[in-house]
């Protein structure tokens, strides 16, 4: 079992044809995930590497494929519109790799999405992958094995090297999401770690924080009364500067200034453990999985 | 990106928003100039990105244009919290009846912009949510429909029992609320909204942030950028599409994704060093990028170690590993460097140092631990 | 029993002191309707007639008086800010009695107003009254009468004709409904059918239409399906020149011309009965109540 | 109301749709010189508000700015469907590749503005819709939202197969819709929306109609407005706030609400009779409507008898029984009038008329058959 993907995805890719969308498609599919089609507006009837029919809207790509599983590669300037584009067209599940989407974008899109009844994962995330049956995004197929620890996280790179050391530790995943870190995002931690919870197959939980906002206090809020499954947290930026992009003014409203120690003191309020350092949860993770 | 209170000024004011007239100068004889020809009593105000202007000396009241030449001699060239003054707003004083405060910002939690206003301006908002919080009114906006006329008009009854002032600060709010969108904000704010003795509602401070995402599609809000009000390793850093920020230590870092950069700069610290920067150079990377970040941190000669932390994704390893040697091979590196990495096209990346003579580990908590001991004049283990 | 409005009705009047807002306030008191408070922003804290409280926002008027229902008699340049006011207050019935609100408007209003939970009577609607119970609205007390004929209608004076003729002929009402003529509005028939249908009092239904669009076709085909109770309907306009309101581009999307003919029809073939004229229902209403 | 094919052409270019270049003219003259200016083949346009105008010989093709004086000289001053021609639109005429259509309009039952779109244009849409509806797609947009750049762009697939004429097809529907919002329309239309032989897409005719609900608060609309193509009687009549339309009959009605003022004209017919106009007075009346109204009706000379049914709820028939006395007494009645009114402020009204004259009854089909019998030349019951 897993969460949000698994064999049965089938996937279209938008943006099939750029750059990062044709390197990571062509990655994905090596991987075994069921690419079923590519949208590039004006390259329809094309085909993807030989193989990958290419559709001119997602429309005509959900029709003709069933698709159900979006992932969009398109320059952030278009990529509310896509991501409006996927959940409008019917698929189930939209997951936006892209990166520098403007904020006052996303407070349109996230009801959008929402009404449409499809899941939005990101944007600016490296999306989702269930170790040997599907692969959604950019994260890293040769660092995951299966297994049974679901993995969720605010970050990219640090998701990957949390879970690199899980797995070179013999630690194997259930599902690990990226849920990207900007301001506004579709799915967030408690999304997470609630289909984590429902999940048979997931014993416990790693899940990687930043400093900034309150959704990791919440989030310690529902490992607290509605978990029964074991949570390991980190929370990078104990050192850093205090974040430049939203000021104070954001941290008033959500009565929290989201520092690192405010994030910490709520894991371990919540019974949850807590790794210093990355690869802390190797350990940490054994314990719990015992 | 900030905006100085002159340029959300010019902005608002072009909103409709009523805004005492000012004019920016950058000598004293400018401001003795503009001051007469205000021909009233004004107030010069330092023009920089730091709070606490008021309380540094920066903003000051001045009765006639001789008084604002004397004051405006002190105040251009100062410095406040590290940023020298360049520029004063020379603006009309206007007779304050009451402060209020009213300011748009985008929420996480709700995923909505917000209104906060407040009877109790001209102080920061900061203090009063910690002080007295049940003075602060907060309005998510439905982004779907944007700030409806009746809800601005509740805001306006909450600042004012008067229903003139009530509708005049709904006005603006509306007009606020136009400028924010159309301006690609995260944070808008006039404060202190002023009624003046004679019962007129103004704006008499203003501040814009912009959504730096938005820069792109805003070309003219994009050139209102100064530079001359930013440290230049990081205006360098920006036009390299680095998100760089100058710290204490000497540990130089480079590493991809905010998320691990910061969790480096933390392993740093745990392993008993200091890190010399937050060096994010981010997704889709180009060897160009690796190129302009070396540059970037072997400026700063408090640097003893480099430390390059990349776990490859959608940045491709072997383009890092390619900028590392056309960097190096054009300037020579004068201090140690560690170089970690692992991920996408890794084994092409290693193939490459290796066959320019570098070595690279894939073993985050080793090379910290490394780079460290050479920041400290160690030897590399 | 009555629908939409009863004896625990209570009112805010939006726009309390204009000329027509004032006037009929005056009217729906005598009759009895619970006007509990009136709007008017700039005017909070003075009182209407010395009795009515009146405040500067309906939020206000909820909050000190429990409100329940909302009626607007706002220029039709605030009507659509005004809907959505009291909607957005928490009141559970809007009637908009403002005639000549921008269409564009309304399609804002309407899922605005939805959302909330709220009905929405009107715009440009007579409003409702519940004879001897509450009235909201405009329609004139003193020609209805208690009884157990629901009335509805899209016409304003063309309702007051029939619940006229109804009462000098000895026939009451349960309740009758102006839901007016734009071409968006908040209830139409079917809502209106629904919940006569469901009315334990209500024994039989008046339905007044008239030409455009084809409301009256889907409330015929609802009596047909989903009605146990008796209706007769009514069109106006058989001689009445093309609309000229929309021309014909609006028919393409019906799929139909709205004609009177049609709609008339549509009723027969529902097995309502059809009044000719507005004093035929007298008969008509008086079969189905045997 | 109704714009002109040039005025609506005039908007849509502020809204950067490509449209072919043209001017207005009154005289042959004038058209020769636009022609001429134009340096090319031109069409020769009759700006009415009339369908039909190419079948009706009011619209023509010129080879030069000779053939444009010559044609113009037919076209200015012939009557399309009982409207005089007062002005043409001498504009580029363009090759034509092919032909399609694009109109938005407000529809009841979703409740929101719909996009129709057809590769079939050129036509009238009511006949693509008869014939070949499948060769239109209809588009509802979320009036939260508006109209995505991703749902033009489906729009602009379902016309083209070429990409960039889908591109362009869909740039121009979000113009389209930006103008239709902005200008409050309840229609908007292009047809044919042209794709030329060269490749380029562009608007060649283009309908709005305007929410009459919407001029208060769009001046620069209403000013649009063409009095010299409507009816004298209905300018009049929509100047004094009423809502009229002239029809063949002889029984002149003034009524209150749309819908009884149609059930009374139902009603006239049925009795026999044939009534000359739909006059509503509106809700909220004032005596000066009615003096209007009296003033509209007894201008036209075929009206023989005047019929009032007024059922007083918003309108107050106090309002209307004074507004009879003053018209009366002002310009005396020259054909008999009939008088039902019953409602808000009954009592009142019977006695103001009662005062001065007039009788009146509370039974609408006894005022119908008897001002039916009265136009009729028979005498009053």
């Amino acid at each position: 079992m897993s969460v949000f993907i698994d064999r049965n995805t089938k996937l279209v890719v938008q943006g099939i044809t750029g750059r990062d969308g044709s390197f990571h498609t062509k990655q994905m599919i090596e991987y075994g995930t069921q690419v079923v089609a590519g949208v590039t507006p004006g390259k329809g009837g094309q085909k993807f590497e030989g193989t990958v029919p290419i559709f001119n809207t997602v429309a005509d790509a959900v029709k003709a494929t069933g698709a159900n599983t979006s992932v969009i590669y398109v320059p952030p300037q278009f990529a509310a519109d896509a991501m409006m584009e996927a959940a409008a067209a019917g698929v189930k599940l939209v997951v936006c790799i892209t990166e520098g989407v403007p904020v006052l974008d996303m407070t349109r899109v996230y009801p959008y999405v929402k009404e449409t009844g499809a899941r939005l994962v990101g944007p600016n995330c490296p999306g989702l992958i269930t170790p040997g049956e599907s692969k959604v995004g950019i994260i890293p197929g040769r660092i995951c094995t299966p297994g049974n620890v679901g993995v969720v996280s605010r970050s990219g790179t640090l998701t990957y090297e949390v879970v690199y050391q899980l797995t070179r530790a013999g630690i194997g995943q259930t599902t690990c999401v990226g849920i990207g870190g900007d301001p506004i995002n579709g799915t967030n931690f408690i999304d997470a770690l609630e289909a984590f919870e429902r999940d048979p197959k997931t014993r416990a939980v790693a899940m990687m924080g930043e400093i900034g906002g309150t959704d990791e206090q919440e989030a310690a809020d529902f490992v607290k009364h509605h978990m029964k499954k074991p949570v390991v947290g980190f929370i990078a930026g104990q050192t850093a500067p205090p974040g430049r992009r939203m000021g104070h003014a954001g941290a008033i409203i959500s009565g929290s200034a989201g520092t690192a120690a405010e994030k910490i003191d709520a894991f371990k309020s919540a019974g949850m453990g807590v790794a210093q350092r990355p690869k802390d949860f190797v350990q940490l993770i054994q314990e719990r999985l015992k | 990106m900030n905006l100085h209170e002159y340029q959300a000024k010019d902005i608002l004011r072009t909103y409709g928003i009523p805004i005492p007239p000012g004019e920016i100068a950058t000598s004293p004889a400018q401001v003795e100039a503009i001051a007469a020809k205000i021909g009233a009593a004004v107030m010069v105000k330092a023009q920089v990105h730091a709070g606490g202007r008021g309380k540094a000396g920066g903003v000051k009241f001045c009765k006639d244009a001789a008084t604002a030449r004397e004051k405006a001699t002190a105040i251009l060239g100062m410095k406040i919290k590290e940023l020298t003054v360049e520029k004063v707003l020379v603006t009309k004083a206007e007779d304050i009846g009451t402060e209020a405060y009213v300011g748009i910002i985008v929420d996480r939690k709700t995923k909505k912009a917000v209104f906060m206003v407040s009877a109790a301006g001209g102080i920061d908002i900061e203090e009063v949510a910690a002080t007295t919080p049940e003075k602060i009114l907060y309005h998510p906006v439905d982004p779907r429909y944007g700030l409806q006329p009746f809800e601005a008009q509740q805001m306006g009854f909450f600042l004012y029992g008067d229903a003139k002032q009530a509708r005049a600060a709904a006005k603006i709010m509306l007009q606020l609320w136009t400028a924010f969108v159309a301006t690609g904000c995260s944070l808008a704010e006039i404060n202190p909204l002023v009624v003046t003795p004679a019962g007129e509602v103004i704006a008499v401070d203003a501040k814009m942030v912009i959504d730096d995402n938005e820069l792109d599609r805003l070309p003219a809000v994009a050139a209102l950028r100064d530079e001359s009000s930013e440290a230049p390793s990081e205006v360098d850093a920006r036009k390299a599409n680095l998100t760089f920020i100058k710290l204490d230590g000497n540990v130089g870092c480079v590493v991809n994704g905010a998320g691990l950069a910061m969790a480096t700069m933390d392993l740093v610290k745990y392993y008993g060093g200091e890190p010399a920067n937050f060096l994010d150079i981010g997704g889709s990377s180009n060897p160009e990028k690796v190129v302009n970040a070396l540059r970037i941190i072997t400026a700063d000669p408090s640097v003893k170690a480099i430390l390059f932390n990349i776990f490859g994704g959608i940045t491709r390893t072997d383009d890092v590993a390619n900028g590392i040697v056309t960097a190096t091979k054009a300037n020579p590196l004068k201090v140690p460097i560690v170089i970690r990495l692992t991920g996408t096209n890794e084994e092409l990346a290693m193939k490459i140092l290796k066959d320019n003579g570098f070595s690279a580990s894939s073993d985050m908590d080793e090379a910290v631990q490394q780079a460290v001991a050479l920041a400290k004049g160690g030897k590399a283990a």
